[in-house]
């Protein structure tokens, strides 16, 4: 069974909720970004989306923007995402999802793509810039894989079309709580509450909300909408921000506790 | 030409937006409900008639169409080969083809009760031709400029302020124009509902290659017309400048199903061999990006690459998904122009017919003097000169000096 | 408008070149032969089908004419009062009017067998338009300028050098137009026989003021023909701006016989109570220079003053002698615009309506807008959008920032 | 008599020719250039061409233009130049022909200067911007005065044109030596002796040849073709070039002298 469902079905029994980490592989190099991913998942992530540096990622904001060009500087790739994620399936069990821009998968070659992210234990795939329509290709490589293809729904996807969406998505859906891009802020709890409740009544799938979640009282207000959370920026800045790249793991970490006390209903923030 | 050719007006893009393999749309999730609002709106509008009635009398009455059809006598007795036509964009109103495709998004846009217009410019003159009409609608305007791009084309900046345009400087990536495209797109990500994201050219996602392709064909409708009226023939070889792809798409596109050569000029920069050009099809391969597949500048890893060319209008590391397709097709020809191959055209220009070409247009023009050298003067060339080059003058002065060249 | 007129159209100028008491040919001995050649040879050339005939496809293909009449509604909207039309010369190829002119002096040159070419420029537009023709033409050109235009007016200067053209800095007097007039016709004397002198407006001796008032009356010709067809009526009232007043006469003649009001704007620089305007009706008297009797700036004693306008274009201290007599026949009323109301209609009409107007036509645009608010909506003012702003972008954004006004 | 039939009378008997100068009236200042005036006519000169200043004298070449600007600067006008003229027929008996561009005068008032012109004793008017056909009321205001009209006649004009010019015309005729405007050199002594003597064959009235006129040896080539030679930007260039304005007159003086001697056949220069 997939890694992903494992853990909702676990996480249902709890009573929990899912934190989902996003954080770009190869930021700021290599190396850091194994530990940083490592301490990540052993600090209380649920699930990891693993972001593939692009030059051009138009859904991004300045934050994940910023954080792509660093790893790309740092020399990062498609191929050497694989490796990372590798080497982490060696020390943690964590449900991987592979966070990318189309163009890198096309590239790279969609059959290659299928099967390697099998041989290295990746559970899940999300193509920002390919909705269903284009995804036929796709859709036949992975077909015989146990890998789920991670859809986004989005304020503005109508009823009719969250149908089609969620057939041949596995795994959870992620839905966008505003138009804009990632990483930036200003969030409206109560119209993300009633478009939540929306979806959820339409999905079989858990529903996790994305974008602009980046403190432990945006969680604690959140996570009882959903079945879980995205957190992106807020890490990415941790990266950015740090100059000590020995301290990263560890910031990075503190930092999934905070949000996991939010989430747990630990921390009510104003 | 012998054999029977499949149709090619009307054939493409399919009902899912694709041309052949290219095109569709890949974007995010946010903007497809837009885009298929969009696309809704698009296919009413045309079917209009008052509203294309309203697009053909702004075209007229405003843009100052049609455009001439011009013979470039003293240039081709120079050559002493092919006679050279040229089709003259240059004359519209804000100095090239873009206020085409503007009139007709503009009027979309009100159609469609947007009350904010956003683009992105690399030039400055899809930029200077949204904040035209714009000012002419009464809508606010955001235009999106990497601040490379804001110092090569600082009097296009000027124009655009004037007309009362926001000009927003794009610092990410390589500060051009294809990050004027990603800024724009963000920002319509976030204000899709009540914005209007007009594109420049024959690239994006569907339906904008389409639409685009769709407003320009006024260049090759009045081409067509004025060559059989001036002329009494066909041309044998038309010729245009591809930066995405729109001059060169709304030339084309009507005279697909005749028999004539045609060749799509990209900028090669320093030379094909280098990296510094912006030739998608002639030095790229296909990918998707800004929502489109098609040919692109990447690494073999599928980054993108910058673009180089003198040309600002050129400086784009994709092309409109319909070249692609037509170069699949083998119907258009796409060929490289050097910056040098097209300033000494620039100069050809200005000296023998008066005219000042856009560095842009200029490509084409280089093209079409070397091949009109190697045929008759019973054949045809004709040239779309896309636009002036008033912007360019400093740019081009600058050049000529550094590279120690006659002015 | 109720008694009897006189017909104007075809009275003007006698047989001995005079409008009334105006124009005629006062100059020096030696250019009395050619300026009689000449006026045989535009006499035989106007009256010659075939060169009429290329005149006017040189004017379609060349120049891209008819230019647009555009309604100008968003602009008349705000206003609230009567309606606003512009004639788009800002469309014409090189961007003003001044292209007509030289279209057609350059084929009479062709046809009298000069090989070279001169012409006087103040804002550059006119020596541009004939760095143009003679590139076209394949002419040697030479163009006289002010060192303070050539200084004020720096893309203009360029656009000529890169069309092959030798701009000749003035120094003489107050380096501006009227001192590059004296300039080139003093190189005129000297090079009579093989050069031709491109006057850039109807001003100068016999026949100058007739021949060009000929070549531009396509303005009003087109725009008379297009108010009947788009408007179903003739305007009430025609402005435009007087700088030599090509324009103005180009628009006014072929309506000089219909009950249509007329207002020529001159440019009234800092206010007409000043020593700093360019009114030469309306701030002048009669007097002789460069050829011909007319309205001048001068002091008591005969001597020609400075003028001073915003608008290198308005900046000269005479006017075509056709205009000096409509002003006193009471045809046309002469009107003064200062630089700052120029200016704030340049503004306008760059925010509304997304054209940038040449300053000079601003003037027209400026004294359009005031008057229509006194007037009401069944009314129509036609105006003479004379050329483009893209040579002004500098200047108005110094201009604003010195005056801190808004951009 | 008018002053310069006599003039022309007496040279004729003495079988010399008119050494005419033109000099700017007030250049450089009205005082100063009372006594180069003076200075020029008791050196030699025959006929005096006085020159109204005027902002834009478009038939002068840089050196007589900028004269011009020089004596306007002083304060110099058509009034003062009257003054100036009545001042120096106190002194000299010189004939003095009124060189002016037609705006200044028609500023001043045709029958102004008309009367003005007699009550000084000016003998002669020229206007160099003035073609016969503009010159009916002038001709007119002068037609009940002993003034004489002196009219330019250039390579360009036609025989049948010749003719016409002289009709009407008095004192004598000025023939421009070559196109172009005062003060260029490089003369064709050929080419305007050809000419010349066309001309002279068809004018009844003596021929005086100027423009370009500045060294004795000119001078002594030209002197024997026509009946009088016109010297103007020589004498502006003295007064130009010399800072000591107390020594023009004896340098313009020396000037006078220097010509007349090649005009007399005393010098003949390469
Ligand atoms: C004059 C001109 N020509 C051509 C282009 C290239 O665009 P496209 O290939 O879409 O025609 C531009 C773009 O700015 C332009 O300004
Ligand atoms: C755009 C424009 N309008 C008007 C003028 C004034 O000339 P005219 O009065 O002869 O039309 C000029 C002169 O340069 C000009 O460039």
């Amino acid at each position: 069974m997939n890694r992903i469902d494992k853990t909702f079905q676990k996480l249902k029994q709890e009573n929990r909720k899912a934190l989902i980490a996003f954080i770009t592989a190869g930021d700021p190099d290599f190396e850091t970004s194994f530990q940083i991913l490592k301490a990540a998942c052993q600090a209380g992530v649920d699930i990891l989306e693993l972001g593939v540096p692009f030059s051009d990622p138009t859904s991004d904001g300045p934050v994940i923007e910023a954080g792509s060009a660093r790893a790309l500087k740092s020399g990062m790739s498609l191929s050497k995402t694989f490796k990372l994620a590798a080497r982490l399936r060696q020390v943690v069990d964590t449900p991987i999802v592979l966070f990318s821009y189309y163009n890198l998968l096309f590239k790279h070659g969609l059959n290659k793509v299928a099967s390697q992210m099998s041989e290295v234990g990746i559970d899940g795939l999300l193509v920002v810039d390919l909705p269903p329509e284009e995804a036929g290709d796709l859709r036949k490589e992975l077909s015989g894989s146990e890998i789920h293809i991670i859809r986004l729904a989005a304020p503005t996807t109508t009823h009719a079309r969250l149908q089609m969406l969620v057939d041949g998505a596995g795994g959870f859906l992620y839905l966008i709580t505003r138009t804009g891009v990632t990483g930036t802020g200003g969030l409206d709890y109560s119209a993300i509450e009633k478009h939540t409740a929306e979806v959820k009544a339409l999905c079989p799938l858990p529903v996790c909300l994305g974008f602009g979640i980046s403190t432990a009282a945006d969680a604690a207000h959140l996570a009882p909408m959903a079945d879980g959370l995205i957190v992106g920026s807020a890490f990415v800045r941790i990266i950015a921000g740090t100059d000590d790249k020995s301290q990263m793991p560890m910031l990075i970490a503190e930092k999934v506790k905070e949000l996991r006390k939010g989430m747990d209903g630990e921390v009510i923030g104003p | 030409m012998n054999k029977e050719k499949e149709k090619l007006i009307g054939a493409y893009p399919d009902a899912t937006g694709h041309f052949g393999s290219y095109g569709g749309r890949y974007v995010g999730e946010t903007l497809i409900a837009s885009l298929a609002e969009l696309e809704e709106a698009w296919k009413s509008a045309k079917n209009d008639p008052e509203f294309m009635t309203e697009f053909r009398s702004m075209l007229r009455d405003y843009a100052g169409r049609p455009t001439p059809l011009d013979y470039a006598g003293r240039l081709s007795d120079d050559i002493g080969g092919a006679r050279i036509y040229l089709k003259r964009e240059d004359c519209a109103h804000t100095g090239a083809h873009k206020i085409n495709n503007v009139i007709g998004q503009g009027l979309l846009a009100k159609r469609m009760g947007k009350k904010k217009v956003i683009a992105e410019t690399g030039a400055g003159q899809h930029g200077v031709a949204t904040a035209t009409i714009a000012a002419r609608f009464g809508m606010e305007c955001k235009i999106f400029m990497g601040v490379e791009d804001i110092r090569r084309q600082a009097p296009n900046v000027l124009r655009m302020q004037l007309l009362g345009a926001e000009v927003i400087p794009v610092t990410a990536g390589t500060s051009t124009l294809k990050d004027a495209m990603s800024a724009a797109l963000r920002y319509w990500v976030a204000e899709v509902e009540e914005t209007f994201y007009i594109i420049g050219t024959v690239s994006g996602p569907h339906p904008y290659p389409e639409m685009v392709r769709d407003l320009q064909r006024v260049i090759g409708d009045e081409a067509r017309a004025q060559m059989l009226k001036q002329v009494c023939q066909l041309p044998d070889l038309l010729v245009a400048c591809v930066g995405g792809g729109s001059n060169a798409m709304g030339l084309f596109y009507p005279f697909l199903d005749d028999p004539c050569e045609m060749v799509g000029v990209e900028a090669a920069g320093l030379g094909l061999h280098t990296q510094q050009h912006a030739a998608s099809i002639s030095g790229g391969s296909p990918g998707a990006l800004h929502g489109a597949m098609t040919y692109l500048l990447q690494s073999e890893e599928g980054q993108i690459h910058e673009a180089w060319s003198i040309s600002a209008g050129l400086d784009y590391p994709g092309v409109g998904p319909e070249h692609a397709l037509l170069h699949d097709l083998h119907r258009v020809t796409y060929q490289g122009i050097t910056d040098l191959e097209a300033v000494e055209a620039f100069q050809k220009l200005c000296r023998f017919e008066g005219i000042i070409p856009a560095l842009e247009s200029s490509h084409a023009l280089a093209y079409a003097i070397k091949e009109a050298k190697k045929r008759s003067a019973d054949e045809i060339i004709l040239v779309c000169l896309s636009g002036r080059g008033d912007k360019d003058l400093t740019h081009i002065t600058e050049y000529l000096q550094t590279n120690k060249l006659k002015s």
